[in-house]
């Protein structure tokens, strides 16, 4: 067994990316996320790989699009304000099927807003933020540990499918430490092979083009389609959740990222007083974990969502189960609003007795 | 085992750095353990706390609203995290910064410390935290000193082990003062 | 000469740069933290009599702590 | 005298792909494509060559070149060049820029990338206003220039000034070559070629940053004629815009 | 009756703009809503406004944000990738309570894409592109008229909550000429003054802020909870929409702005054909008509979404009315995707039959 | 002697509010606040003028001066003052922005602000660092400096060079005012309060456009005390970057 | 009054003219109407198309799927869309240049127009348009063709009043060469 | 002197930068569209007497639609 270490959330990302054979990274340093490129930087000369503080988060998208058109596995970090400024590029990387790595260590806002964590970022992420109606893969890790693993994940299914993923995670998961279990990267065997990635023409008869212009009558609608079909795709193959306690549970909790983790402490406190609580984590919330909402509200479970923002995630767990219950208590993000697992337990207390 | 505890005090005081051993302890132990620090955008000063939750299971949420326990360093930390330590739970105030006794509660265990003076007299004002932490652990028994120490050696550069014994000194001071006090 | 530097010890953070601008090496670093946990910048009384209120003191100070006055011309 | 017996003096070069353009008659983003094509011909890189096309009338440029192509965003080329250089820092990476693209919304990112002198090859192509978007004023459009967002001409009090990016350029570190040239007279599109050659030469022998910028015309959105449009590259571009070479380290 | 016009759907924006009192104009160049700031740079200098062509849309935005900040009545305008580029901005204008006119003349993506109609940035515009989880004034023209009309309204909505606000159109609406009357701009009597507007602080004791750094605890979470007061009331006071043959409709076609003027036409067809059908239009699409869609389906009601998207509109529908049956009919955008009357009757058709 | 019955030589300007700031000790974003400060008492325009705050440490400018305040996105200030000024043009508008904030995410704005000549004056503080987040390499970061995000030091091959502002804005035409100073003696400091002095009397009195960079220490990133990182103002960043006066239209 | 129409043809043709002088002359009529035209992204030559919808009530859609009318100026116009045009709708062909006879449909109006020829015999190549638009309106009395003399007015810049005459003479050439056809 | 220009008629767009940049004057503009509508560039046999083969005609066209020949050196 290698030994366990322990590390920042942020810090994971950046060695899983390493272990997962990431040689570029682009960014732009912005608190509470900038462990990231300062790990990297340290460690990247040592493995030949490319670190570049590029001028803006606009330019590390891009540049992400550029290495990224060439084949290699590459990533860029922010936080919420700067992952505002990739939206274009990010809509150009969907359109283009860049594939790549996006993370998103959120922090609250609008605007300038604050440096405590938020998860007011889930539509921006999860229906396209940029313009054209694309999606991108949005993994959201809840432990140190995921940090590590999900960052490996999320380029072998970005590669996939070529279609950008995001690590979607905020301010509580990138700056605690907990162990972490650093194994080594496998390369799914069955990853196909980017042969569509540029390398100057060489004898080849046809030239490479990675775009997004597509003029001709109904090529962008079918190109438009296709990119649709590999969601559809994704959303039969790779969704993701963890349950807790979730066997008899009457409510179900869920709650993605750091509120998932607080939730969890408030799911054992729950039981511990006797409720028939239980917990689901979306691991992936894009493609989103429709299924286990139906499977786990099919005998008229009542559902609690639970977020660190006004109701974002609530809106895809109430199309996903339009006959179920579905409640919701949230924390409008911002320095002292991290909700505590006392206060999630007197809302499931609520709950359990109110309904 | 489940444990938690909340650490607050100045920006210089140390406050991070014992969370972080006290959680990497926990962990060398093989057991789980959080580490999670409130972070400002100031740089230098300022108020600096952290929680750290343990486990022998899972770590559920690194935060925690009313901790278990609380290591609070000076005056404000007092002020502001007192009143929020778990009912049955416990205190450890720096009696050399805190006047407030801390007489307002009656529902949980309190220590007074004096650590700055026990720091000074075990050779560095620095050591307020390495008596807190001590104090902590002899109370809470959630890991063991050696634990504590080899994380310690992990966590110091090698250049600055000479200072290991003085921490060691300072660890088992808090942990005698604790013992006598709860005996 | 009667000049004086008024230094607002509650706004100094003892960054100590007065003290080296000053050309005649007139202000010293306190011992005693002020209610910020600074070791403000302090001139004796003595050290003010060869004061020559030319302000370089207060020009570098970061913190604006620093006023300086000059004996009224007659 | 059958052409096969004779010397062929000026031909299509390889990397041009032999089809018809979607530029307008006498637009000149033709013949400075053909002079990409030209310099990358005399350096043989046409197989290893990466091209990042910008948007603007040139963003076809994967039709045009029988070459790898990456469409970047709007001004972002040079970005997007600086991520496929490092992955493949031994093939040429040029991007074609219009001065919409370069100049304005892609400021940040040309200065940045020359500035970091990234080994790559930047053709920026000055016709002073937006061609594909239907002639907008551009930071390039002089004095009193009506388009059809300064419809009574540039007013340098309030529009700015026409901006001279080689002489910008050619004042960062970075910058190995920086010229400007004009293809409005035979003369000058021989010296452009150079010009070019040049600004490969720079990269694939040096591995240094190099940028021509070349004036050029948009007799669609100037309401000329493509005569009149070649006419006021001298009478009014040039003494504006000086040609020259601005910056050569190897020089 | 002043005289009927025949122009644009850009030009009336800019026309309805400048009559709304807009002074200060802000953009960059994109397909294909030029018009926008070329009408604009030719009509301003007589009225003693400022037009300035900005060096990019991120400029634009910022300047827009200054202009508001100060107290002006100021606008911008771009095309779905320009928009992306906004969304910091955009953010940055909802936190610190800007209010501001942003036009999107969305076009087909996502990338570069094309310059056809698209309906693909409604998540985009109504569920915050930008981050942190605020929200916009969406309206959705799907007239010349309106696009006068609502652009007034716009601005007044804007500047009433301190809101920036947003008209949503497309290359169709765009693009497409009809007649106009311009009747003159009247400001409602109960705008609140804009007091909080920067003019130097004067003799005033207490200097004006416009800001979205809260660092306190406690205070980002209040002053988000305060915006969503304001888009709470917005729901309850601003909604718009508009019915056509909805009385003994049986099923509901809904659609906003081009396909929704397409969707008349279809209704049109089916109505003659016999079929029992109407349509129900959205002109605010946030806030969004939910009330609208209860009423028209509480007797068994099917509703049939149309959107020149892969479906965006139709989660907003589906959670108005969860009980409902809701179905979807979408055309990825592109060149040649736009959806002609006689292909929506056809699905009007298919779902009276079927169902 | 009571103060009261002599001459105040040196007192805290009337625009800045007499508070203490979040400011680490010795950083000279002090002195600069108190320059700029003085520069409104001499003109008179506190209660005119409009501030416009960048992202950096910088951003809580509306609690240190008594004016009205804009916080603008990350490099975004030259465009809100741009928008600010519009609508009150008869105000004086300021940005005040780090080196991150103008010389890196704010580069376009800048240049393109300065090129319209926009009657504004921009004080731009460079510490050759990124100090709120943390000391990341900036633009501005010299040859070699470590930083938490090169490590080994800046490599001017892969990093770029360290960028010269006052340099590229003095060519531009919209200019009429760029200087370099340096606060780090009480020398420097009079010739930089004269210099902020003058770029806002070029916006007051002949509404064009003036910057000043500030040559600033941030000991705590830099890993300094305040001393140390007051010498290496001299040492290290005047000889990379020259002060002086690069541009005055009206001199 | 419901109706629609499509006209396409190259970029030089004046298709785009036509549209719009038709869609404002039912404007002046006092009904509605809306113009929609395709625009590309070159900026000369290529194809032009636009749709004309005009109703007395409000107007739905400003695209059609199967035109009640086509106006068809060129081959390639022809080609791809006369299969579109409406069953029992009328299809007015610039035969000048379209050689296809339209026999491939019997369920339509047809009428083929020698455009080119009649414009040059009223005095410039530039008037196909014309004579194309006077031979729809003449088919359909959507509006009068004096509406469409008015708007051609306020259309055209002051200065190219004097082409206005042989404007009016295409256009009546168009309608009575439709009329005679049709008759 | 036995030199060349071979003008690929489908290719030119009609511009005439050809005619204009040729020191000799020897090329016109046809009166026949080619089958984009343009009418093209065009050089009589008359003409192709006097080409020197300088190509200039053929440097500043900007849809490449000019090959030059020189008469080989023998
Ligand atoms: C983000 C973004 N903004 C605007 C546009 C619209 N646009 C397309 S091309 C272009 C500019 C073209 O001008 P230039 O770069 O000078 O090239 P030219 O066509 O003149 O060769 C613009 C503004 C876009 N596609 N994306
Ligand atoms: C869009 C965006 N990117 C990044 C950040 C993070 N950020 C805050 S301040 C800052 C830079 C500060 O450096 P500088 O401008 O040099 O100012 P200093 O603190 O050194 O005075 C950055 C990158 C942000 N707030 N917004
Ligand atoms: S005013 Fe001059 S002499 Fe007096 S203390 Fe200050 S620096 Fe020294
Ligand atoms: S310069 Fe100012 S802050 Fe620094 S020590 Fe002197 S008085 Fe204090
Ligand atoms: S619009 Fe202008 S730049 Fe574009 S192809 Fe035509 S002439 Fe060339
Ligand atoms: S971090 Fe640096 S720039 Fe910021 S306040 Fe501290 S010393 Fe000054
Ligand atoms: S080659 Fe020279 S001489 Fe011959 S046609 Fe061309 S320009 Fe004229
Ligand atoms: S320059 Fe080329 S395109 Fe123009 S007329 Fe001559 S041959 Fe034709
Ligand atoms: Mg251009
Ligand atoms: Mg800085």
């Amino acid at each position: 067994m290698t030994k366990r270490l322990f590390v920042k959330g942020n810090e994971a990302v950046a060695m899983g990316a390493l272990e997962a054979g990431c040689r570029y990274y682009f960014g732009y340093p912005i608190t509470p996320q900038s462990d990231i490129p300062e790990y990297i930087s340290r460690e990247m000369p040592a493995l030949g790989g490319e670190f570049i503080q590029a001028e803006s988060e606009i330019a590390s998208i891009n540049m992400l699009l550029g290495a990224s058109a060439c084949g290699a596995r590459a990533m860029t970090s922010s936080s919420s304000p700067g992952i505002s400024l990739k939206q274009e590029g990010i809509s150009y990387m969907a359109g283009s099927e860049c594939p790549g790595l996006i993370v998103n260590i959120s922090r609250s806002g609008p605007g300038l807003g604050g440096i405590d964590a938020s998860q007011a970022d889930y539509f921006q992420a999860t229906k396209g933020g940029g313009h054209g109606g694309y999606h991108i893969i949005v993994l959201a890790p809840a432990s140190v540990q995921e940090m590590y693993d999900l960052t490996m994940h999320a380029f072998d299914l970005s590669d996939r499918y070529r279609v950008p993923a995001m690590i979607l995670a905020d301010a509580v998961i990138g700056q605690m430490k907990e162990a972490l279990d650093p194994h080594p990267y496998k390369a799914p065997a069955d990853l196909p092979p980017k042969d569509w990635a540029l390398t100057g023409s060489g004898t080849r008869e046809v030239n490479k083009v990675v775009k997004s212009l597509y003029l001709g009558v109904g090529e962008l609608e079918q190109h438009n389609l296709k990119l649709h079909r590999k969601y559809a795709q994704m959303q039969e193959q790779e969704v993701r959740c963890e349950g807790y306690e979730l066997e008899d549970a009457q409510l179900v909790v869920t709650a993605y990222g750091s509120t998932a983790r607080i939730a969890h402490t408030a799911v054992r406190i729950a039981r511990r007083e006797g409720y028939k609580v239980g917990l689901l984590r979306p691991i992936t919330l894009f493609p989103f974990p429709k299924q286990a909402y139906r499977d786990h509200t099919a005998n008229g479970q009542k559902v609690l969502c639970v977020e660190l923002n006004t109701g974002q995630m609530v809106d895809d767990v109430r199309l996903a189960v339009p006959q179920a219950e579905v409640d919701f208590y949230g924390r409008a993000p911002g320095a002292g609003s991290l909700p505590t697992p006392e206060e999630i337990f007197a809302q499931i207390r609520l709950h359990c007795e109110v309904h | 085992m489940n444990h938690d505890v909340f650490m607050a005090g100045f920006g210089g005081q140390g406050v991070l750095l014992i969370g972080n051993l006290l959680a990497y302890a926990t962990i060398l132990e093989g057991n789980n353990a959080s580490y999670f620090p409130a972070y400002g955008v100031e740089k230098r000063g300022g108020a600096a706390n952290c929680t750290v939750v343990m486990s022998d299971g899972a770590v559920g949420s690194p935060v925690v609203g009313e901790p278990e326990a609380a290591l609070l360093m000076n005056p404000a930390a007092m002020e502001q995290f007192y009143p929020r330590v778990r009912k049955g739970g416990m205190a450890l105030l720096n009696s050399s910064l805190i006047e407030d006794d801390g007489s307002s509660r009656s529902d949980l265990t309190l220590v007074r410390i004096p650590a700055n003076e026990m720091a000074l007299e075990i050779g560095d004002s620095r050591l307020v935290n390495m008596v807190m932490l001590g104090g902590y652990v002899e109370y809470s028994r959630v890991v063991a000193r050696d634990a504590l120490k080899e994380a310690l050696k992990e966590v110091l550069p090698e250049r600055n082990h000479r200072f290991l014994p003085m921490n060691h000194n300072a660890l088992e001071a808090g942990a005698a003062f604790v013992r006598e006090a709860l005996a | 000469m009667a000049n004086r530097i008024v230094i607002d010890e509650e706004l100094c953070k003892g960054c100590g740069l007065c003290a080296v601008a000053c050309p005649h090496d007139l202000i010293e670093m306190s011992i005693k933290l002020n209610k910020h946990g600074f070791l403000p910048a302090v001139i004796s009384a003595d050290a003010m009599l060869r004061c020559t209120g030319c302000t370089f003191c207060a020009q570098v100070c970061p913190d604006v702590a620093i006023e300086v006055y000059r004996e009224k011309k007659a | 005298m059958k052409t096969e017996e004779m010397k062929q003096v000026f031909a299509r070069p390889q990397a041009l792909n032999p089809v018809q353009t979607h530029f307008c008659p006498g637009c000149q983003h033709g013949v400075i494509h053909r002079l990409v094509a030209q310099a990358m011909d005399a350096f043989d890189i046409q197989g290893q060559t990466i091209g990042v096309a910008s948007v603007g009338c040139s963003v076809f440029l994967y039709g045009y070149f029988g070459i790898d192509v990456i469409e970047a965003p709007h001004g972002r080329a040079p970005a997007v060049a600086t991520g496929a250089k490092r992955v493949h820092p031994r093939r040429p990476v040029f991007t074609y820029q219009g001065d919409g693209d370069l100049a304005a919304i892609g400021t940040s990112e040309i200065l940045h990338t020359a500035n970091r002198g990234e080994p790559i090859t930047v053709i920026f192509v000055n016709n002073t206003t937006y061609g594909m978007t239907g002639g907008q004023m551009a930071p390039t459009t002089l004095p009193s220039q009506k388009t059809s967002t300064s419809p009574y001409g540039r007013d340098e009090s309030k529009d700015g000034y026409p901006i001279k990016m080689t002489e910008i350029l050619a004042g960062l570190e970075g910058t190995a070559y920086a010229a400007r040239v004009a293809v409005d007279t035979p003369q000058r599109v021989i010296q452009a070629g150079k010009a070019i050659k040049k600004a490969f030469q720079t990269q694939v022998e040096d591995n240094r940053f190099a940028f021509v910028e070349v004036l050029s015309t948009c007799p669609t959105n100037w309401g000329m004629n493509p005569l009149e449009a070649n006419a006021r590259v001298a009478e009014e571009m040039i003494p504006y815009f000086p040609l020259g070479v601005f910056k050569d380290v190897s020089a």
